[in-house]
C-alpha cells in the first residue's frame, strides 16, 4: 500500500512551546488510522497543519505524492482532505441538506454572473447539488430530515450531519477529530461501524484522533500516539496496548485494565 | 420580560410626551387653533384650503398667483437647519423672522402671518426635499433660506421652477446669484467683497505682510479663506499657511503650531464663531501676539467672545452690514430680551423677511370674492425694485439678486464687545 | 430531609421542552450520579439546578428551602457550587485568580483553603501564576475543581469532568471526586463514561428524553440490563 | 425576493386574510407607481419624498448584500455612493468641461466604485466583526476627507456644481417624476439580482462565512475572494445609486457623504430585518419617509429618530420583516436567561 | 520646512494632551466591549452629559458663593458632579437601551447606541425649548403649571443645555513655564497628571480589586461568573459606571481647560476614542490608554509632514497599518482569533 498522506519531520511552535516536534507520519491509502496521546500532545495542531489552517516551521506534508504545506485551506481542500471537529462546528443556521451542498462548494462551478441570470448550467448544477446531498443524506441515515436547521438535530445526528458534509468534498483522505466525544458507549459503537463502513463503501482513507480506547482498539490499523508534539509508539492495537512508554503516558494502568473490563 | 415591558413603556411615555410637547407648537400646521405661547398670531379657524389660482387672472402675472381665502394663514418659510449641529444658526434666523412679523403687524390685509419653519440640516439633499413641500404649499410667500451655499445650489432650483421668492441672509459663495435666477436674493455681501475689505485692511491700514490663514474645511468657510488668500496676495502679501482644522475637535494646538511656524504677523480664519473662539483662546496660549481676524461667520457675542475666556480681545472681524444702521441698537435691544443675543444671521433674517412682507403688501390686492391675491412675478420685481432701510444697513437689490450696495465693516473686539473700525461702501 | 430534593421540573429551550418532569433527591453525603444520552437533558438539569436555567414548572429545593426565586449567582451563597461542561475557566485569568473567584462568595479568609486546593492538586501550585488558557486539559479539570470547592459548597455539581481526556486522566479525576466526598462534600455528577460514574456513585438515575427512566443504587444499575446495553457498552 | 415575498405573503394572510393583503399589496404597488401621474396638491414633495427613499432603497439593498448576505459590518458604505456620485459629477458637469452622456457613466460609477470596493477589502479581509466596523468608518472618512481636499480635482468643498440632466433620446430628464421613475426600475432590478444572488452558490458561500469563516474556508470557499466579492457587488451598488443622485440633485459638496448617511443606511437594513429584501423596504420606509412626513416636527425630527431607533430595537430586535434564517439567528432560545 | 525640534517637542506635548483625552474616552469603550461585546456608540454623548452636568454644578457653587470662598473645592466638586452625572447617564443607557437587547443579534445594541447618542445630543439642545412648551401646556385655556414655575424651570433648563454654545468660566489661564525652549502651560501638564492618575488607578482596579477580577470573569464567560456567585447584572451596572464616570472626568476637563462645550461635542472624541480602543486592542484596559496616547502622537507627527488637513487620513492610515499586521490591535491577544 503506497501512503496518501505523509508527514515529514513536522514542527510547529506556538511562541516557544512546541506543539508539534519533528513529527513523522505515514497513512496508508485505504486504511484507518489512528492519533491518539494526551491532551495538548498536538494531535489537533497536527489535524490543522494538514489542512493548511496553521503554516508549519518545518518539515513537509505530502498529499498523493505533492507538497501541500503553505497552500491555503480552501486548495487543499479542493484537493481531497476533509475533515470534522472535536466540538462539531456545522452552519448551525443553515439546513441540513444546504450544510451539505456547501460543502460541495469545491466540486461546483457556477459564477456571479450564472447565479444572478440562472444560466441552464448553473440551474443543472443547482439540481445536481440538490441530488447529490439528498443521497449524502440518506448515506448517513438522515434522509428526511434535509430542511431541519443543523442546530435543531440532535447531538449524534449532528455529528453524522458534519461527516456528510465533509463527504460532499469527495475526500480521498477524511480527517476525524474526536468523532465519538460526548457519545455513550451504545452511540459510538454505532458511530465506529459506520466509519468502518465508509472506508469500505467509499474506499476513503480515514485518519481520526480518539479518545475512547474501545472505539481505537476496534477500527484502528494503525495506531501512531503522540507525548507533548512527538511520537512515542506506533503500531496496531496490540503492540500499542503493551507499549510501556504508552501506558506510562497515555493509557494508564488502570485503563488498560478498564479495557479488559468491557469485555471487548 | 418584565424589564422589556417595563422599558417599552418607558419609553413609550418619553414618546407620548415628547409629542405632546410639540403638540404645542403648532403653530406652523395652521389647521388648528393654536395656544400660542409664541407671541406670534392669533388664534384662526382654519377653513379648508383653496388650492389653485383663480384662472381668470393667470394672463396677468407670468408667474401666477398666490391666492389666500379669508380667513387663511400667510405663510413666511424659512430653510435651515433647525436641528443637529448647525441649528443654533437655524434657530437664530427662524426668530428674526419671527420678529419681523410682529413688527409688521402679524397680518397682512388681515390675514395672518405664520412662521413655516423646515429643518434641511445644512445639507443639500434634504433641503431639495423641503424645497419641494415649501413649493407645494400653495399658501408660502416667500421663503427666507437656505442658510448654507450647499443647500442653496440645488434648492433655489426648486424655488426657481415653482416661482417662490427666496431670499438667503447668510450664503455668501460667489457663483450663487450667477446662474440668473429671478426668484433668488441675498441680503449678505459675496465673499470677494468680504475678502477684498479684509485683505486691505490688513495691507494697508494694519501693515501686515505675512498672514497665517486657517479654514474650518466648509464650503463657506474655506470658500472665505480661499478668498482672502487670493486677495491678500495679489496686494503683494505672503500667505504663510493655509491650513484646515476639523469641526467638532477642540484642540486645535497641532495645528497651531505648523500655522505659527511660518510666524505670520495675523491669522486668518475661515469659519463660525465657535471654532473661532477656541483658535484664539489656543493661538493665545501658544504665543502668538498678532492680529486674528475673521469673517461675519465669527461675529458673535455670546459665542465667539464670551467664550473665548478673554482671549478675543482685540481680534477683528467683517461684518456685511452698517453698524449703526437706523434702529439698529432699538432692534438688537428687543431682540435680545426675547430671544437672547443674536448668534449671526437673525438681523439678515428679519430684513429678508421684512423686505417680503413689504413688497407683498404692495403687490396684494383682494379679488371680488375677498380672496387675498399675490402676483408672483410682481413680487419679486417689487422686491428687486424697492430700497430698503434695514437693521444691517441700507439694502437694494441688482439684477441677479446680489445687493447693488453693500457696506462691509470691520469690527474690532474692544471691552468684549464688537466695536465699529472702518465701514467701506461698495456699489453706487 | 434530602439535601437536595428536585421535584418535577420542565424546562424549555424556547419552544422545544427540554425536560419533562424530573424528580430526584440527593442525601446529604452521597455521590449520586446522572447517566444518560446526549440530548437526554443531563446537562439541562444541571443548568436548571444551579440557576442558569429556569424550569416552567416544579421546584428545586435545598436545604428545604425553594430555590425559585433566586437567581443563579444567589445560589454559591447557599452552598451549591458547579463545575461546568467544557470546564470553564477563565482563560485570561491566572490560576490563582481563578481559584479566588471561586471563593468570591466568601469574605473571609481565603488563604487556608488556597492550600488545600493546592494539597488536592499539586500541579496547580505549580502553575499558580500561570494564565489559565495556557493550562493543558486535565490541568483545567483540575483548576475548575479547585475553583468550585473554594465557595466550600455542601453540594458540588459536576458536569462531565472527564470529557475529552485522556485515560490516564480519567483515573484521577475520579480519584479526586472520591477524596471530595470523604472529606464531606456531596456530589451530583453527570457523566457520559457511565461505567467510572456507577463506580464512584452511591446511587444513579438515568434519563432518556427528558424524563427519569430509572433510578436505583449504583450496584444495581451496574447489573441493569438495560444500563449494561446502553451505557455500559457491554453486550 | 420571490421566495421572501411568499413567505411575507403567507404570513400576512394568516394574520390579515389573504383578500385584505392582496388589495392592500395591489393598491400600495399601483400607489407607487401611479403616485407621479396623478394629480393632488402636494405631488411635487411626495414625488421628492418617495423618490428619495427609493434611493435609499437602493442603498439599503446594496449594503445588505456587505452586511445582511456575508455580515461584514461596513460603517463606510457612504464611500462608494460618493464615489458614484463624483463619477458622474466630474464626467458631467462644468469642473472639467467633460460632459458624457449619463447612460455611458452609470456603468462607469458603477464599476469604479466597486473598483474601491475590492480596495478597501484587500488591507480588510483578516479583520473580522468590531475592526473591521472601525476601518471601514475611517474608510469612508477618509474618502470624504480626499473629496474636500484634493481641490483641483473635486473642487474641494466648494464642491461639484452644475451638473448635467441625463438626456434621453434628445429628452431631458429633468424633473423630479424622470428620476422617480428611474430610482424605482433601479429598485426592482437591484432587488431581483440580489435575490438571485443570494440564494445561489455565492448566497450560501456567504452564509457559511458568516456562519463560521474557518469552517468556511475548508468547504472549499475562498474566503478572501467571496468577501471581495461581497464588498464589490455592494459597493457596486452603492456607485449607481450616486451616480443617479448627482444627477437628480445636479450639485454636490463632500458634507453630502458624511458619516450619517452609512448609519442611516445601516440602520434601515437592521430595522428593517437583517438579509432581508423586503425589510429593506419597510426599514427605509421608516427611517427615509417617515421623517419627512413628520416634517411639522422640525426640531424635534432628530430627537424623535434617534428615539425610533431604540424603540424599534427594543420592540423588534430582529427587524420588522427579518429574513427567515436571520430570525432563527437572531433569538437565541435560552429561556429567561438568568445571567442577563 | 526643515526639522525644528522646539516644535518638535511643542507637538509632542500637544500629541500627549490630545492622547489623555482619547485614553480616557476609549477607556469607556473598551471596558464596555469587554463585558458585553457591544461598542457603546453612545460613549461619546456620556462625555458630552459629563461635561454639561460639570458646568451646571459649577455655575450652582459660583452663585452659591462657594467658588469664590474656595475655588479648590469648588473645582474638585464639579469634577465629581460631572462624574456622578455621566455614570448615571451611562447605567440608565444600559438599563433602559441595552439591557433588553442582551440576547439580541450583536447589531441590534449598535443601532439602540447610535440611537441613543442622536437622542441625548437632541436632548440636551433641545431641553430649555421642551422645557417651555411643557411648561406652557394648557387644559381648557388654563395654564397646567403656575407662572412662577414656569420661570424657574424655564431658567434652570436653559442654564442646563440649548442651542448655543455654552462656556465654562476661565478658571486656568494660558499661563505656564519653559520647559528648556518649550512654552508648557499649566493647564496640559494638570491634564496630563489627572488622566495619568486615573488611569493607574483604574488599572490597579481591575488588576486587582475584588470587582476588577469580576469584571474581567464577566467578560470572558457569563454563565460561569454567575456560577462563582458574581451578580452579572451588577458588574456590568458597574463597568458602566466606571466608563462613563472616566469619560465625564473627560468632559468636565475639556469644559476647563478649553471653555467651550456644546452638544455635538462629544462626536469626534467619540470616534476617535472608538478608533484609539480598537488599535490597542478593544476589550484590553492598557491597549486603551496605549491606543489613546498612539493616535493622539500620532496624528501630531502626521502634520509635521502632511497638511493638517489629513490629520484624520494619518489616524485612520495608521489604524489600518497597524490592524494588516496585528489584526486584533497592538494588545489584543491573537489567541481569541483562531482557536480551537
Amino acid at each position: 500500500m503506497s501512503s496518501i498522506l505523509e508527514s515529514r519531520s513536522l514542527t510547529k511552535k506556538f511562541g516557544g512551546l512546541l506543539a508539534v516536534n519533528d513529527f513523522s507520519l505515514e497513512v496508508p491509502e485505504g486504511s484507518i488510522s489512528c492519533i491518539i496521546g494526551p491532551n495538548g500532545a498536538g494531535k489537533t495542531t497536527f489535524f490543522n497543519c494538514v489542512v493548511g489552517f496553521y503554516l508549519p516551521e518545518e518539515g513537509e506534508i505530502i498529499f498523493n505524492g505533492k507538497p501541500i504545506q503553505g497552500m491555503p485551506p480552501y486548495k487543499i481542500t479542493g484537493l481531497g482532505i476533509s475533515r470534522t471537529y472535536q466540538n462539531i462546528r456545522l452552519f448551525s443556521n443553515m439546513t441540513a441538506i444546504e450544510n451539505i451542498i456547501v460543502g460541495q462548494h469545491a466540486h461546483t462551478k457556477a459564477t456571479m454572473i450564472d447565479a444572478v441570470l440562472h444560466t441552464p448550467k448553473n440551474r443543472k448544477e443547482e439540481k445536481e447539488s440538490v441530488t447529490e446531498a439528498q443521497r449524502l443524506l440518506e448515506f448517513v441515515g438522515l434522509s428526511g430530515e434535509g430542511d431541519i436547521l443543523a442546530r435543531n438535530l440532535p447531538y449524534g445526528a449532528q455529528r453524522r450531519l458534519e461527516i456528510a458534509r465533509a463527504l460532499a468534498n469527495k475526500p480521498k483522505l477524511l480527517l476525524l477529530d474526536e468523532p465519538t466525544a460526548g457519545m455513550n458507549p451504545y452511540e459510538s459503537a454505532e458511530l465506529t461501524s459506520f466509519i468502518k463502513r465508509l472506508r469500505d463503501e467509499l474506499g476513503t482513507t480515514i485518519l481520526l484522533i480518539e479518545h475512547d480506547m474501545r472505539v481505537v482498539m476496534k477500527i484502528s490499523e494503525q495506531i501512531t500516539v503522540l507525548d507533548y508534539g512527538s511520537k512515542i509508539a506506533e503500531g496496531n492495537a496490540k503492540e500499542i496496548q503493551s507499549n510501556p512508554k504508552v501506558i506510562e503516558a497515555y493509557l494508564g494502568r488502570g485503563a488498560a485494565s478498564g479495557l479488559s473490563l468491557s469485555r471487548d | 420580560m418584565k424589564i422589556k415591558r417595563y422599558t417599552l413603556f418607558s419609553l413609550l411615555l418619553i414618546v407620548v410626551l415628547l409629542l405632546a410637547a410639540c403638540g404645542g407648537n403648532t403653530t406652523d400646521t395652521g389647521d388648528t387653533g393654536n395656544t400660542g405661547d409664541t407671541g406670534n398670531t392669533g388664534d384662526t379657524g382654519n377653513t379648508g384650503n383653496t388650492g389653485d389660482t383663480g384662472d381668470e387672472m393667470m394672463e396677468e402675472d407670468p408667474w401666477g398667483y398666490i391666492t389666500f381665502a379669508p380667513g387663511e394663514s400667510i405663510k413666511l418659510a424659512v430653510s435651515s437647519a433647525l436641528a443637529g449641529g448647525y441649528a443654533v444658526y437655524g434657530q437664530d434666523m427662524v426668530n428674526g423672522v419671527e420678529l419681523a412679523i410682529e413688527d409688521f403687524g402679524g397680518e397682512l390685509m388681515g390675514f395672518p402671518i405664520i412662521v413655516e419653519a423646515g429643518d434641511d440640516g445644512c445639507e443639500g439633499a434634504p433641503a431639495v426635499t423641503v424645497a419641494e413641500q415649501f413649493s407645494a404649499d400653495p399658501a408660502v410667500l416667500g421663503v427666507i433660506g437656505p442658510m448654507c451655499s450647499g443647500s442653496v445650489f440645488p434648492a433655489s432650483d426648486i424655488y426657481a421652477g415653482n416661482n417662490v421668492v427666496m431670499i438667503t441672509p447668510s450664503s455668501t459663495a460667489v457663483i450663487i446669484t450667477a446662474r440668473g435666477y429671478q426668484n433668488l436674493f441675498r441680503t449678505v455681501a459675496n465673499d470677494d467683497l468680504q475678502a477684498e475689505v479684509t485683505a486691505g485692511f490688513l495691507a494697508e491700514d494694519k501693515g501686515v505682510t505675512t498672514l497665517g490663514i486657517m479654514h474650518d474645511q466648509s464650503l463657506y468657510g474655506e470658500g472665505i479663506a480661499q478668498a482672502i488668500s487670493d486677495k491678500f496676495e495679489a496686494g503683494g502679501g505672503t500667505v504663510t499657511a493655509f491650513e484646515g482644522i476639523t469641526r467638532g475637535e477642540t484642540d486645535y494646538s497641532a495645528v497651531i503650531s505648523e500655522v505659527l511656524a511660518g510666524e505670520p504677523e495675523a491669522v486668518y480664519f475661515g469659519g463660525m464663531d465657535a471654532e473661532g473662539a477656541l483658535l484664539i483662546n489656543q493661538l493665545r496660549a501658544a504665543g502668538f501676539e498678532g492680529i486674528f481676524f475673521g469673517p461675519d461667520g465669527i461675529k458673535s457675542k455670546p459665542t465667539f467672545i464670551d467664550a473665548s475666556g478673554g482671549a478675543a480681545e482685540g481680534s477683528f472681524a467683517t461684518f456685511g452690514a452698517v453698524a449703526g444702521a437706523v434702529g439698529a441698537e432699538d432692534w438688537a435691544t428687543r431682540f435680545a430680551e426675547k430671544y437672547g443675543d443674536p448668534v449671526a444671521y437673525g438681523p439678515g433674517s428679519y430684513d429678508s423677511a421684512t423686505i417680503i412682507l413689504q413688497a407683498a403688501e404692495k403687490v396684494a390686492f383682494l379679488d371680488a370674492d375677498g380672496n387675498l391675491k399675490i402676483p408672483r412675478f410682481a413680487l419679486a420685481e417689487m422686491i428687486r425694485a424697492t430700497p430698503y432701510e434695514g437693521v444691517t444697513g441700507a439694502l437694494q437689490f441688482t439684477e441677479t439678486g446680489d445687493l447693488a450696495k453693500v457696506s462691509i465693516t470691520v469690527f474690532e473686539v474692544v471691552d468684549g464687545d464688537f466695536i465699529e473700525v472702518k465701514t467701506v461702501d461698495f456699489g453706487e | 430531609m434530602a439535601l437536595l430534593e428536585v421535584n418535577d421540573i420542565h424546562t424549555y429551550y424556547g419552544n422545544i421542552h427540554a425536560l419533562k418532569g424530573v424528580s430526584l433527591s440527593v442525601e446529604a453525603g452521597e455521590i449520586v450520579s446522572l447517566i444518560g444520552a446526549n440530548g437526554a437533558g443531563k446537562t439541562t438539569t444541571l443548568r436548571t439546578i444551579s440557576g442558569l436555567l429556569r424550569p416552567r414548572q416544579g421546584s428545586i429545593k435545598f436545604k428545604g428551602e425553594d430555590l425559585a426565586s433566586f437567581p443563579a449567582h444567589d445560589l454559591v451563597y447557599k452552598g451549591i457550587s458547579m463545575v461546568p461542561e467544557g470546564r470553564g475557566v477563565f482563560s485570561r485569568l491566572t490560576v490563582q485568580e481563578n481559584l479566588e473567584m471561586g471563593a468570591y462568595s466568601r469574605k473571609d479568609n481565603i488563604a487556608s483553603d488556597l492550600e488545600r486546593i493546592f494539597g488536592i492538586f499539586p500541579r496547580l501550585k505549580e502553575r499558580r501564576k500561570q494564565v489559565a488558557g495556557t493550562l493543558s486539559g486535565g490541568e483545567q479539570q483540575m483548576l475548575a475543581t479547585g475553583r468550585a470547592l473554594m465557595s466550600r459548597p455542601s453540594l458540588l455539581l459536576m458536569d462531565e469532568p472527564s470529557m475529552g481526556l485522556a485515560p490516564i486522566l480519567v483515573e484521577g479525576i475520579f480519584d479526586t471526586i472520591q477524596e471530595i466526598n470523604q472529606e464531606g462534600t456531596t456530589i451530583l455528577l453527570v457523566e457520559q463514561n457511565a461505567l467510572m460514574a456507577l463506580q464512584v456513585a452511591s446511587r444513579g438515575y438515568v434519563l432518556q428524553t427528558g424524563e427519569v427512566v430509572l433510578e436505583d443504587t449504583a450496584e444495581n444499575l451496574r447489573k441493569n440490563q438495560m444500563v449494561q446495553n446502553a451505557y455500559l457498552g457491554i453486550q | 425576493m420571490i421566495d421572501e415575498a411568499n413567505k411575507l405573503f403567507s404570513n400576512l394572510t394568516r394574520r390579515f386574510g389573504r383578500q385584505t393583503v392582496m388589495i392592500v399589496g395591489i393598491l400600495l404597488v399601483i400607489g407607487v407607481l401611479v403616485l407621479p401621474v396623478i394629480e393632488f396638491q402636494r405631488q411635487a414633495f411626495w414625488v421628492r419624498v418617495i423618490g428619495f427613499t427609493g434611493l435609499y432603497i437602493i442603498l439599503g439593498l446594496g449594503l445588505n448584500i456587505v452586511v445582511g448576505f456575508a455580515g461584514l459590518l461596513d460603517l463606510g458604505y457612504v464611500a462608494f455612493y460618493a464615489i458614484g456620485a463624483y463619477t458622474y459629477g466630474l464626467l458631467a458637469s462644468g469642473q472639467f468641461g467633460i460632459h458624457l452622456s449619463f447612460w455611458l457613466v452609470l456603468p462607469l460609477a458603477a464599476l469604479l466604485a466597486a473598483l474601491a470596493g475590492v480596495l478597501l477589502g484587500i488591507p480588510v479581509l483578516r479583520m473580522r466583526g468590531d475592526y473591521l466596523a472601525i476601518v471601514t468608518l475611517g474608510f469612508g472618512e477618509i474618502i470624504r476627507i480626499l473629496l474636500n481636499n484634493l481641490r483641483g480635482f473635486t473642487n474641494g468643498s466648494q464642491g461639484v456644481v452644475g451638473i448635467d440632466k441625463p438626456v434621453i433620446f434628445g429628452y431631458v430628464l429633468d424633473s423630479g417624476i424622470h428620476f422617480y421613475y428611474m430610482i424605482f426600475i433601479l429598485v426592482a432590478v437591484v432587488a431581483f439580482f440580489s435575490n438571485r444572488l443570494n440564494h445561489s452558490r455565492i448566497g450560501r458561500a456567504w452564509i457559511a462565512i458568516r456562519e463560521d469563516e474557518d469552517v468556511a474556508e475548508m468547504m472549499g470557499i475562498n474566503t478572501t475572494l467571496y468577501k471581495l466579492l461581497a464588498f464589490g457587488s455592494g459597493a457596486l451598488v452603492g456607485g449607481l445609486a450616486g451616480a443617479i443622485f448627482s444627477a437628480w440633485q445636479g450639485s454636490i459638496f463632500p458634507d453630502n457623504f458624511n458619516l450619517f448617511v452609512s448609519i442611516n443606511v445601516l440602520s434601515l437594513i437592521i430595522i428593517g430585518g437583517i438579509g432581508s429584501i423586503p425589510g429593506v423596504i419597510v426599514g427605509a420606509l421608516a427611517l427615509i419617509t417617515l421623517p419627512d412626513v413628520l416634517r411639522q416636527f422640525s426640531d424635534y425630527r432628530l430627537l424623535l429618530y434617534g428615539l425610533l431607533l431604540v424603540i424599534m430595537m427594543i420592540a423588534r430586535p430582529e427587524g420588522f420583516i427579518p429574513s427567515q434564517r436571520r430570525k432563527l439567528e437572531l433569538r437565541e432560545e435560552d429561556p429567561q436567561p438568568v445571567t442577563d | 520646512m526643515e526639522f525644528d525640534f522646539t516644535r518638535f517637542a511643542e507637538q509632542l506635548i500637544n500629541g500627549l494632551t490630545v492622547g489623555s483625552f482619547y485614553a480616557l474616552i476609549a477607556l469607556g469603550y473598551t471596558m464596555v466591549y469587554g463585558v458585553l461585546t457591544m461598542i457603546n456608540f453612545a460613549h461619546g454623548e456620556i462625555f458630552m452629559m459629563g461635561a454639561y452636568i460639570g458646568l451646571f454644578s459649577l455655575n450652582r457653587m459660583v452663585d452659591a458663593g462657594l467658588y469664590e470662598r474656595s475655588p479648590i473645592t469648588a473645582i474638585i466638586l464639579t469634577f465629581l458632579a460631572g462624574m456622578a452625572g455621566a455614570a448615571l447617564t451611562g447605567v440608565t443607557i444600559e438599563r433602559l437601551a441595552y439591557r433588553p437587547l442582551r440576547r439580541a443579534a450583536r447589531l441590534a445594541p449598535l443601532i439602540s447606541a447610535i440611537g441613543i447618542s442622536i437622542f441625548l445630543q437632541e436632548f440636551v439642545r433641545i431641553l430649555p425649548a421642551m422645557g417651555e412648551q411643557v411648561m406652557g401646556l394648557r387644559i381648557a385655556g388654563n395654564p397646567i403649571f403656575p407662572p412662577g414655575w414656569q420661570e424657574a424651570v424655564i431658567g434652570v433648563l436653559e442654564d442646563f443645555g440649548g442651542v448655543q454654545v455654552k462656556t465654562y468660566p476661565g478658571i486656568f489661564t494660558t499661563d505656564g513655564f519653559y520647559l528648556g525652549e518649550v512654552y508648557v502651560t499649566y493647564s496640559r501638564v494638570i491634564i496630563l497628571v489627572i488622566s495619568m492618575l486615573t488611569m493607574v488607578g483604574l488599572w490597579l482596579l481591575v488588576k486587582f480589586s475584588r470587582l476588577g477580577k469580576a469584571m474581567r470573569a464577566v467578560s470572558e464567560d457569563k454563565d460561569v461568573a454567575a456560577l462563582m456567585g458574581i451578580n452579572v447584572n451588577r458588574v456590568i451596572s458597574q463597568t458602566f459606571l466606571i466608563g462613563s464616570a472616566l469619560a465625564g472626568l473627560a468632559g468636565v476637563m475639556q469644559g476647563m481647560f478649553y471653555l467651550q462645550i456644546r452638544n455635538t461635542m462629544g462626536f469626534v472624541p467619540g470616534i476617535k476614542a472608538f478608533t484609539a480602543a480598537v488599535l490597542g486592542g478593544i476589550g484590553n484596559i492598557p491597549g486603551a490608554m496605549l491606543g489613546g496616547y498612539t493616535l493622539g502622537l500620532a496624528e501630531v507627527i502626521g502634520i509635521q509632514f502632511l497638511p493638517a488637513i489629513y490629520k484624520d487620513v494619518v489616524a485612520f492610515g495608521l489604524l489600518v497599518l497597524i490592524l494588516i499586521f496585528k489584526p486584533t490591535g497592538i494588545l489584543g491577544e491573537a489567541l481569541t482569533e483562531k482557536k480551537m
